[in-house]
């Protein structure tokens, strides 16, 4: 297999991170030449015994030259963190019309689901120049989703759900690695990124196995899980309904406002009487360890789905 | 030989009342801190106490300890350790309430 | 007034300079001990501000009245330990007095530790104890004993360590093999002993008083 | 450089000196004088250093080829947290404070001894009871966490002997603040007459700023290593997730010692080279009092930067800002020791003895690994080379390239006064120059395969980063015989190496103005100070030729 020497930038933060890396190395670059040059000429100089002029030392090497490029040093160095927070800042949150992928990752392996319910393992196939948005979780330990291509890096820790977007830029196969030590097979958790123009995407997403997507799988847990005997419209047991919930801001029981996004619906699943909804009892039993992640991602999406439905409703 | 015991006998008591008074006032201090647990006031409840674990400390440390009248370098021995333990809180909890109210 | 040359030690040649040594060595390393414990403090303290719920559950299920005695009782350790200390201090003779509030302090202690050990037996029992059968019925309220756990643990380790120095000091001033006016080690077990009982002011509120309002 | 004999100066002593005073093994395991108890540390932290070294060995091997083949990949794990430990622990940060700074500390402000004695024989049995812990926990089985034990890995999945380990770097952790404490006291108490806070030489400096860390950063250590302990042995959930625990928490505790823990490690090595070089360019250090003030500023600023390892870790992005700032910050201190270092050089009388070589080098290299810090530093380009080979080639430019070298440096600087004997020169350069180029070709090509994506502790690796992995695993054999090299000619020099005078190389401080090797007690006479350190020439002078007149020939105990 041919070595490397350059790595793709193939996504748009990419582009902005090489940037800021090559300012660095160009600084630093020249930073070590100045200090090399100046070790090698001073000590070739002034070797002991050489011909040199020594006497006393010039009045202008002194403390105001030592305050001058301590200065200097600090001035430049907050330069420097002025662009990188810049260029971190401005790729913060996700653009809202991104493409939601769910991964969750497990000792030694990547698993990974379109919104319409299409899984893959170790793989994850996605359009070209199209933002997408990964939300992930772990099932065992932290491991960390990382893609050189993409230059993007994020730890995915058990119990919290982490959330990255990226845009690519150029189609082609991507690695994808693990880059957080999770245990004996590391290094064998590794997988692809398949970047494709829109339309193959759109063809091989109808080309995958029919698996309902996400939201017609959580509404049968909806009902298999008992959820419905209470929060379902018709049910005389006094709980909040979830129609239209997704994206509303919700008052709690002490007095704080809670916008009820996706962390907001899994800790009600997990720890129900961490946020309770004003005017309503704890009488919420909690499923931690009953519902694996893939079964509340399902969950969500279902509850998401039912706000849709009452906006096309009323419109 | 008495004038010696008498002396001493009065720093001793000197002592006593000067320490007891300082064990009364924690005493009053610790009484507070249980009334104020019983009393719902939101977020202060939790910081009442601690506030007052605070006072207490402070009364242990300056009078008991006698760091009030300690060299000057023992003071900052004494601060160090509380100096870093700040910055230790402060970052930490910067990154987790952010986190928490980011969620 | 007493002689200290008794009391000088290699590689000191002025008793004043040694005393100054050995109270700011003990004063750097209860600086460490701060860090030591805070770093305790602050786990709970992120732990709680993470599960605010289950931290008042938790707390409630504490016994009150078993942390209330005993920070009284370590308080009056203090102040018994704070009189001998400075009556050491204060070289006037004063050794029966300093004897008694010696044997008094390690008393106290161990009076601490009987009290706990009452508590531990009782927690025991209503399997406050994390793991497969934990009494409560939230996950994460076994977070709250676990640092209980960890927390109370650690902190009687420091109080015995504090009894075993103080019972020394008594029995070796008793036996007089030890010169007790002016000796350093008096103020500087007096100080361990004092920073163990600021280390349990703080644990009182955090492990004792949560959730008790509402 | 002969050393004439100096006015004032009596002929060899007849009493004995520290090394000859009781030749018994009672007396070397019961010895409470620092300069025996800093051999002691010597010796132990060799045996560590070896015992590392072969575990990378094993590794450098195994990543020769991408599939590797050699190991399992659970022994791949098990070696390389091996490693990191024992190097972290039981080398790196013991190697100068406890070993030099033991041995000198005292004879460079003019003190019989360190100012708890007893207590710096117990450091010495703590280091050595945690290190038989640690190995007894790689013999056992080995651990696989890493050197960081990151939860929950390491409290609900690793089924290795992580409590032993742990246990072990526990109690070492008490031995860095035993040290820690004797230090700080001892500087701050038994100083010499005459020798003010602005006379003492910068390797005290160094071990005064370093002190301060290891006292406050190691309890922290201490307690987030008691949470894995007590969460994996007694079931006490802290960090489990389903429980309310929080894994990031543990990264905080962790990195809140690991950092200033570094600052541990690379400010004796700051403080031995800022001792040689003004004593091999005959100058006085450029700008002393900015060199104190960027070393307590580097000790102070070491607690506030910790986040810097967390940018990926799930850290909130506000966090991230700050700690990034903070990490710029504390870049400025040592650009500032960096130029003033070079700047001594300027109008000197540079002479080009190993020691020299090491401090150069050690200039070098750790200019590399700190501008390598200011990508690391700035978030983007973090995202991208966090846990990949370039953080790996990044630490090991500042631990190995900048500490081991100026720990070499140090050594063969202070042979002469710890032994009495002076070592072979030529052989000396040579395994210098052999260091530096090892090195450097172990190291820099895994800046090049870190940028490019290859995570670190990976047991096999995409094919296409072979040509990097390569280069690194041979650059390490050349590595290895320059570490070997001095062990041999170090323990020729002890039986036929030549007679060192007191002051071979003609430096200032007060170490060079008693015997070598010194007497039990230090001093004859108690020295008296009466100028600043580094006095190579006069003041108005670039640099003089002739060694010091020695500041305390005069004074009478």
């Amino acid at each position: 297999m041919n070595p490397i020497f350059s790595l793709p930038e193939a996504t748009t933060h990419a582009e902005r991170v090489d940037h800021i890396f090559y300012g660095l190395l160009v600084l630093s670059g020249l930073t070590m030449l100045v200090v090399f040059a100046l070790v090698l000429v001073l000590a070739i100089r002034y070797r002991r015994g050489s011909g040199a002029k020594r006497g006393p030392l010039p009045e202008i090497v002194s403390r105001e030259f030592e305050i001058g490029w301590t200065m200097a040093t600090l001035f430049l160095f907050a330069f420097l963190f002025w662009w990188a927070a810049s260029a971190d800042l401005s790729s913060l949150a996700a653009p809202a019309n991104a493409l939601e992928i769910h991964v969750v990752a497990k000792q030694w392996m990547w698993k990974t689901q379109h919104p319409n319910g299409a899984r893959e393992i170790d793989a994850l196939h996605i359009p070209v120049d199209k933002p997408v948005r990964l939300v992930m979780t772990s099932q065992d330990v932290i491991h960390s989703f990382f893609v050189p291509a993409f230059r993007v890096k994020q730890d995915v820790v058990p119990g919290r759900e982490a959330e990255i977007w990226f845009q690519a830029t150029k189609t082609g196969v991507f690695p994808l690695l693990c880059a957080e030590y999770c245990g004996t097979d590391h290094s064998m958790m590794r997988g692809r990124i398949i970047v494709m123009r829109q339309e193959d995407y759109a063809d091989w997403l109808t080309k995958q196995p029919e698996g309902d997507d996400l939201a017609h799988v959580g509404a049968k847990l909806f009902v298999a899980r008992g959820c419905s005997g209470c929060h379902a419209d018709a049910s005389r047991v006094h709980a909040p309904k979830l129609a239209g919930l997704y994206g509303r801001s919700v008052q709690l029981s002490d007095g704080r406002q809670v916008k009820a996004d996706d962390g907001y619906i899994r800790d009600s699943i997990l720890q129900p009487k961490r946020d309770i909804a004003a005017g309503y009892e704890p009488i919420m039993p909690s499923y931690a360890g009953l519902l694996d992640d893939g079964e509340i991602q399902s969950l969500t999406a279902y509850i998401r789905s039912l706000a849709s439905q009452t906006e096309k409703a009323n419109d | 030989m008495n004038t010696h015991n008498t002396h001493s006998r009065t720093i001793a008591w000197k002592l006593w009342r000067r320490n007891g008074l300082i064990w009364a006032a924690l005493m009053l201090l610790l009484t507070l801190t249980l009334v104020f647990a019983y009393v719902p006031m939101g977020l202060v409840t939790p910081a009442a106490g601690i506030v007052i674990a605070f006072v207490k400390a402070g009364l242990v440390i300056l009078l008991f300890m006698e760091l009030a009248k300690a060299r000057p370098l023992i003071r900052l021995a004494a601060m160090a350790g509380v100096v870093f333990l700040a910055v230790l809180f402060a970052l930490t909890l910067a990154d987790v309430l952010s986190r928490l109210a980011g969620r | 007034m007493s002689e200290t040359t008794g009391l000088l030690k290699e590689p000191w040649q002025y008793f004043e300079r040694q005393r100054e040594a050995g109270t700011f060595g003990i004063w750097v390393f209860l600086a460490s001990e701060v860090l030591f414990f805070g770093a305790l403090m602050l786990t709970y303290t992120v732990c709680r501000i993470e599960n605010v719920q289950a931290f008042a559950a938790a707390g409630r299920e504490t016994n009150i009245w078993y942390g209330t005695i005993n920070t009284a009782i370590l308080l009056t350790s203090s102040l018994t330990m704070a009189m001998a200390s400075q009556a050491a201090a204060a070289n006037e003779g004063l050794r029966r007095l300093i004897l008694w509030c010696l044997a008094a302090t390690a008393a106290l202690g161990l009076a601490f530790l009987v009290v706990k050990g009452f508590e531990y037996r009782e927690d025991i029992e209503k399997h406050l104890v994390p793991g497969t059968h934990f009494g409560l019925k939230q996950p994460t309220e076994q977070l709250f004993f676990g640092l209980y756990w960890i927390v109370t643990g650690v902190h009687a380790v420091h109080l015995t360590i504090g009894i075993v120095m103080v019972v020394r000091l008594t029995l070796l001033g008793y036996l007089n093999k030890f010169q007790l006016d002016e000796n350093p080690e008096i103020q500087v077990t007096g100080l361990y002993w004092h920073l163990v009982d600021i280390i349990w002011i703080f644990l009182y509120p955090l492990i004792y008083l949560p959730g008790r309002s509402s | 450089m002969t050393d004439a004999l100096l006015a004032g100066e009596l002929p060899f002593p007849s009493r004995p000196d520290y090394l000859r005073d009781g030749t018994t093994l009672t007396s070397w395991l019961t010895t409470t004088d620092h300069k025996r108890i800093a051999i002691l540390f010597a010796v132990t932290i060799t045996a560590f250093f070896f015992m590392g070294g072969a575990a990378i060995t094993a590794v450098r091997l195994e990543l020769f080829t991408p599939n590797g083949g050699l190991l399992s990949s659970d022994t791949y794990n098990k070696l390389f947290s091996f490693h990191g430990i024992i190097m972290v622990w039981f080398f790196l940060l013991p190697s100068i404070p406890n070993t030099m700074g033991n041995f000198l500390l005292p004879l460079m402000i003019g003190a019989p001894d360190l100012a708890f004695p007893r207590l710096n024989l117990f450091s010495w049995y703590l280091t050595v009871a945690a290190g038989a812990v640690t190995v007894y926990a790689l013999v056992a089985g080995g651990v696989d966490t890493g050197w960081t034990f990151y939860t929950p890995y390491s409290t609900m999945f690793s089924n290795s002997h992580v409590l032993a380990a742990a246990a072990g770097v526990f109690m070492v952790g008490f031995s860095s603040i035993a040290t820690g404490v004797n230090f700080i006291a001892t500087i701050h108490i038994l100083r010499a007459p005459g020798m003010t806070w602005f006379r003492l030489p910068l390797f005290v400096w160094a071990i005064y700023a370093t002190s301060i860390i290891m006292v406050l950063a190691t309890p922290v250590l201490a307690i987030s290593l008691l949470l894995v302990i007590a969460e994996r042995w007694l079931g006490l959930p802290i960090f489990d997730p389903a429980r309310g625990g929080d894994p990031i928490l543990f990264q905080h505790l962790f990195w809140f010692y690991s950092h200033p823990a570094v600052y541990i490690m690379v400010l004796p090595a700051m403080g031995v080279v800022s001792e040689i070089i003004p004593c091999f360019a005959r100058r006085r250090i450029f700008g002393y009092d900015f060199m104190v003030y960027a070393m307590i500023a580097i000790a102070g600023i070491g607690f506030f930067v910790w986040g810097h390892h967390m940018f990926v870790s799930g850290q909130s992005a506000y966090a991230n800002l700050i700690f990034s700032f903070l990490s710029f910050i504390i870049g400025v201190p040592s650009a500032i020791k960096v130029f003033n270092w070079t700047a001594s050089l300027y109008r000197g009388q540079i002479s080009f003895n190993s020691p020299m070589l090491y401090a150069l080098g050690f200039v070098g290299l750790f200019t590399t690994g700190g501008l390598s810090g200011l990508f690391l530093a700035s978030i983007p380009v973090d995202v991208h080379v966090t846990d990949t080979y370039f953080v790996v080639a990044h630490f090991h430019y500042i631990m190995v390239g900048g500490s081991v070298s100026a720990f070499f440096g140090g050594l063969h600087f202070w042979w002469p006064k710890v032994t009495g004997k002076m070592y072979p020169e030529s052989w000396a350069k040579f395994a210098a120059i052999l260091m530096y180029s090892g090195f450097n070709m172990t190291f820099l090509p895994q800046f090049f395969a870190g940028y490019l994506g290859m995570p670190r502790r990976y047991h096999t690796y995409p094919p296409e980063y072979q040509i990097y992995n390569v280069m690194s695993s041979s650059g390490a054999a050349v590595l290895a015989v320059a570490y070997l090299l001095p062990l041999g000619y170090f323990a020729w020099s002890l039986f036929y190496g030549e007679r060192a005078g007191n002051n071979p190389w003609g430096a200032t401080g007060l170490e060079w103005t008693t015997t070598s090797p010194p007497p039990p007690q230090n001093f004859d006479r108690q020295p008296r100070v009466d100028r600043g350190p580094y006095d190579y020439h006069a003041a108005g002078q670039s640099a003089g030729l002739d060694p010091p007149e020695p500041q305390n020939a005069r004074e009478v105990r």
